[in-house]
């Protein structure tokens, strides 16, 4: 046991180090939490940035050489990670396209799709997004509505989606929609390449909770897709989404990595603030402190379990999805532990924000989001409970009836 | 054993939920965290008498009881309405013998605040006349409020620095004390009324949201949480229901019931919150939807006049002097 | 609003106590927690004592006078229940049969049954207990499998009952059986009243995980019962149970009382042992104290909402399921925050267990039972979420299969 | 990154698992609380080696990392063995520079148990000697032993009275604080093999029970409550291993390691047992079923060595003195 690195893990290291220290100039750093004043600009800095580390190598090291990566390791691409943010460089642009779409198009893409597509994908010259999710499909994703109808050579897409990560900034996205209503649920759908400028897609970003929008509604309003654009055969989308969502396991992880504020920053506000508490207060805040420490702690070094699995040539299973479990639990206990030290300041965040107050309420505000979005609790201790522990499935009435006259329309 | 509401309080409970549900809603919450005014606003709570329930008849209020007026401010809680009736509460302890004042507060003439310490205080913003306790003695003046980014803009959290106070009664420690347990009481009660509609709103969304062919309400990981919330909810009236009602009818029980009550009341408001958010799923922590508002103001409301940690001793330091006993 | 008894209360108050006063000589008087060396002696105590209450007309007071009662209100019962405490005189040992086997008995039961058990019963002259759960039937009462089978004028029953309360010193007991497995599980049930002391029925005391018994196994091995013994028709089992099983609310009816060790108990406890605390450990005793004693209030003030109603002649509804459920959970807080306050005391327990740190040791081992025994917390959360809130119940596979058939064999 | 057992260690597991799963079980702890003797036993324990795991080579262990003897504990916790590891564990770092009582520590011909102030020793009963830190020195001695009632009759709990205590090593403040810290590690471990067989007691139970006509298991409140019970197995494995490897190759880190394991040990463990008898319903109670004994085993390890509130403010104090960093 040990958390050093192999001697090719530590050679693989050098390397990226060396070429983000090479590539310095052409790539955007920024500070934790920082953000670029113009949204627009900030676009073009990133897809410029994945475009050099895409020529450095650097980009899609797991994907298979014929599909423009490097054959490499899942843990080669964990090093690439871990060295991004050492070097401050943000998450690449296209992350959702490299983890999700883009497996997916190679998996069940013919080869003028992978063409087309995967190298201009890996360089950012497109960038893509996940349309799956729908208004009335969240965690019954099969349940979604969106149609597409056979006309000629094209589909003539209409419907909503929802939660869609990057839509405004898209070029192409993978589209789940339903072809055959009269099939039960999960027999029903197609995945389809969609052009995110073609006409009838609007773009509207969703605004969160806490003010900010990670999230977009895309709407499809007569949008024809010609059929060469299919993913897959007709009423095998649900199949096609499987490897999507696996492949966005792989990218998720459960790396034990901590969400939301770090347990290192509850530390800094914690030395800051203790001393100016009451004996009563400080005896409370150290009780929070602790606890929200050994639970990030706990989370860490699992993630670390799991890095290891995924260095041993492993693929992330199900247990993935305690990661998420746990890391939400902790995220929590370090929010309310910096809430608490913070006292009324939090709330009230005089100033404008980017105080130190701020960034804390701020948090408080983005956490019960991610008890839900990429899987609620709830879906999680389902897929531990059956997938991991092996206990029985509740019964499913709509599984075998025809979509149109299940529950599941209403 | 008659521990419930009479006619006239069912019927009072009746006639807020109507006004409320006019004159406030979640909608203008959100609006007041983008600059819009607070809803139903000072002038309307005077005109209809909510904030002179407490005051007495010769000062031109109702001359009722602390459980008249939590019956209202559950409702008020019920629509995140602003400002808060725990203001208007608190002050009428206050100026139990300043009649013009108190007139003043029942009338709407005056926005009162009442300030604790250096923390935010509720109903700075907007308030013409602040009332806190300086060296013993209850004193009156203006006042200078600075803002934040409050969580909850309902509740107009402003830091105070007095302006030429004055003193309205010297020794006033057991006026003050008395007031804030009656402050204690009437936030609970609102809270009462944010923590049932946040789980009255979740219930209502599990009925009607289906997934895997059928509503979400019949998954035991909905139905329990919801369920734990309700009990919480119900709890917590029982709590509020009693600090009222001692208030009035056996002041030496308020401090142990006024402080179970805020405890309770700023646990239960969050769990129902947070549940009403999760429920909803990925709806549920829009901008557009509800769900929010309550929690912000659970979020808010849990830090006012104390947190659930300090009452929690409040309470242990009474038990352990034989308050049960 | 008040506390206070109306005039009627009051009134009804004062005779009662003066009553016990009166019969005070002829009554058995314990501490709480006291308990009688010898079990014998302590049964016939108890009869006795009953059997005066009866005289003075205070057992049964709810009941119609045509069957021995005093045509009264819950709320008396109530008062005499208060009343009864405040003297010290330990619950009624018939208290199954007045609350529930009783009430069955009048509701299904034929004029000749009234007749000959009912009377007794309010004496004590038999003791009762009522028969449904068994080992494969918890929560789901439903599929019993203790089997009646006709043979001529009787029926003759095979099987097991658990949980049973008093078996060991009852004369009697409500039995539910199944007379017809092809049927689906609640149809084919059918309810006896059964001579505890026939050929072939055994008594076991069922030991607790803290070592005490509350509770008895009863074996029905070819117990033949006469057919003038059924309570209701045979299959309509199901039906007079549910009879039994809303009196049981009644009975029981979440009035707001601690669970375990009272919050008066933790509180002298607290008063005894905070000084010996360090100043750190003070603080979060107090927090566990604090907090104890808000969700016991809680409880306890919503007890009286519920008291409230019956004396307004109310029935306690589903939420009365609420109240055990909060006093369970109030309970938890209460002990732990003594055995908190013992510390090492409370797990090693020096001496002859009697002292306090015994008890409060007693008490946490007999806690994990409480959120079980008589309704888990599972299964209340599941009546008030579909009773209280509406909310639609999950989807049922067993009800319309015949019970041979069904998974509840296994 | 290779932060896994190796084949040796999961070879060890193995045979650990085999003997204790032979040698001890919660029947036999069920027969300790009417006065059963401990199983395996100080001899069987000797005999195969495990008293010995992290005694040096030259003194007759096996010369091994505290990982090697976290994972055999871990077995021992799954069958509830006695005398515990710990003790074990930590004596053989109080005794490293004393070759002749770490012989007899290792082949189990001196009963130790170390004392730690005033409250109940773990192993007390039947030791014949004694391991205490006076006035800064690691003293060596008898004890006269009292015993009680505990929860858990398999921790051998007694109040300890040295007698003719001698000084072993002089100005041994650090020594026993590293030997505390190990305990703390092999105490964390023994709790996640009995909370590791609590969850899967309840799994089983889940998949084999039905009510309402299938397995309980299929239910989100019983499939739910199990999964975090067992998440939080598989987060306290990763911080005992953590802490185990801290031990040997990170000293630096072991404090913050030890403490963190062991108060996620108190609380993990606590929670599993208590899943467990929920889970079983009825038959979870009673004490012919194995939950309670889990259980007993919870309720008492909670306390030993320390709470998770003494825990927490360790890490606390760690974190804030830049632990992190």
């Amino acid at each position: 046991m040990d958390f050093d690195d192999t001697p090719d893990e530590a050679a693989y290291r050098a390397r990226v180090r060396d070429l983000l220290a090479q590539h310095a100039g052409d790539l955007v750093h920024l500070d934790a939490g920082e953000e670029a004043a113009d949204a627009g600009e900030q676009e073009q800095a990133l897809r410029r940035t994945q475009r050099v580390l895409a020529e450095a190598g650097l980009v899609g090291v797991a994907w298979a050489a014929e599909h423009g990566g490097q054959g490499g390791s899942l843990a080669q691409q964990a090093i690439i990670g871990q060295e991004l943010a050492r070097a401050k460089v943000p998450s690449l642009i296209n992350h959702i396209g490299i983890g999700m779409c883009g497996p997916t198009v190679i998996a069940h893409g013919t080869p003028d799709q992978h063409e087309r597509y995967l190298a201009r994908l890996l360089r950012a010259d497109d960038v893509w997004c996940q349309l799956f999710s729908e208004p009335a499909s969240g965690s019954d994703l099969a349940a979604l509505r969106t149609t597409a109808v056979r006309d000629g050579d094209d589909w003539v897409v209409n419907g909503q989606k929802v939660w869609t990560t990057l839509a405004h900034v898209s070029d192409h996205g993978i589209l789940l929609t339903r072809t055959d209503p009269d099939r039960p649920k999960h027999g029903g759908l197609t995945m389809f390449v969609v052009d995110m400028h073609a006409p009838g897609v609007t773009v509207r970003p969703l605004r969160q909770m806490g003010g900010q929008s990670d999230f977009n509604e895309v709407f499809f309003d007569d949008v024809r897709i010609p059929d060469t654009e299919r993913l897959g055969e007709p009423g095998e989308g649900w199949r096609v989404a499987l490897t999507t969502l696996l492949n966005e396991r792989v990218a998720v992880g459960g790396g034990g990595n901590d969400l939301g504020l770090s347990v290192e920053s509850l530390a800094r506000l914690a030395a800051a603030k203790l001393p100016g508490l009451t004996a009563q207060r400080q005896v409370l805040a150290r009780q929070a402190v602790g606890r929200a420490a050994v639970a990030a702690l706990g989370n860490r070094y699992t993630g670390y379990r799991r890095l290891t699995a995924i260095s041993q040539g492993g693929l992330p299973g199900p247990e993935a999805s305690a990661g998420k479990l746990a890391g939400t639990a902790a995220a929590k206990l370090v929010a309310d532990a910096g809430v608490r030290l913070l006292g009324d300041d939090a709330v009230f965040a005089v100033g404008t924000g980017d105080d130190e107050a701020g960034r804390w309420q701020r948090n408080q505000a983005w956490l019960p989001g991610i008890a839900i979005a990429g899987g609620t609790d709830e879906v999680l201790r389902n897929i531990i409970g059956e997938r991991v522990l092996g206990l029985p499935p509740e019964p499913r009435e709509d599984k075998h009836r025809p979509f149109n006259a299940s529950g599941s329309t209403r | 054993m008659n521990f419930d509401l009479d006619q006239d309080q069912l019927d009072a409970a009746a006639g807020a939920k109507q006004f409320f549900t006019g004159q406030a809603s979640p909608a203008q919450a959100r609006a007041a965290l983008e600059d819009g005014p607070l809803a139903p606003g000072r002038r309307a709570l005077a005109d209809i008498g909510f904030l002179g329930i407490t005051v007495a008849e010769d000062a031109g209020g109702a001359g009722g009881s602390l459980l008249d007026l939590a019956v209202v401010a559950e409702q008020a809680g019920a629509q995140l309405a602003g400002p808060s009736l725990v203001t208007a509460a608190r002050a009428a302890v206050l100026l139990a013998d300043q009649p013009e004042l108190a007139a003043a507060l029942a009338d709407g003439s005056r926005a009162f605040c009442v300030v604790d310490g250096s923390g935010p205080a509720l109903d700075a913003v907007g308030a013409d006349t602040f009332l806190a306790l300086v060296d013993g003695d209850l004193v009156v003046g203006g006042g200078e409020v600075t803002t934040g980014q409050p969580m909850d803009a309902t509740r107009g959290l402003g830091v105070v620095t007095l302006t030429d106070p004055r003193v309205l009664v010297a020794g006033a420690a057991a006026l003050w004390a008395r007031a804030r347990d009656v402050a204690l009481v009437a936030l609970a009660a609102e809270d009462l009324g944010t923590a049932g509609k946040a789980v009255e709103v979740g219930v209502a969304y599990a009925k009607e949201r289906h997934a895997f062919g059928r509503a979400i309400g019949s998954y035991q990981a909905v139905k329990h949480g919801l369920v734990d919330a309700w009990v919480g909810v119900e709890q917590l009236r029982s709590l509020v229901w009693w600090a009222a009602w001692a208030a009035d009818a056996a002041p030496d029980e308020l401090p142990l019931a006024a402080a179970s009550a805020k405890a309770f009341a700023a646990e239960t408001l969050e769990r129902a919150a947070e549940t009403c958010i999760q429920v909803h799923g990925g709806i549920g922590f829009t901008w557009e939807h509800d769900a929010h508002l309550y929690w912000r103001r659970a979020k808010v409301d849990r830090l006012l006049l104390g947190d659930a940690a300090e009452h929690h001793d409040v309470v242990a330091g009474l038990v352990l002097a034989g308050a049960l006993s």
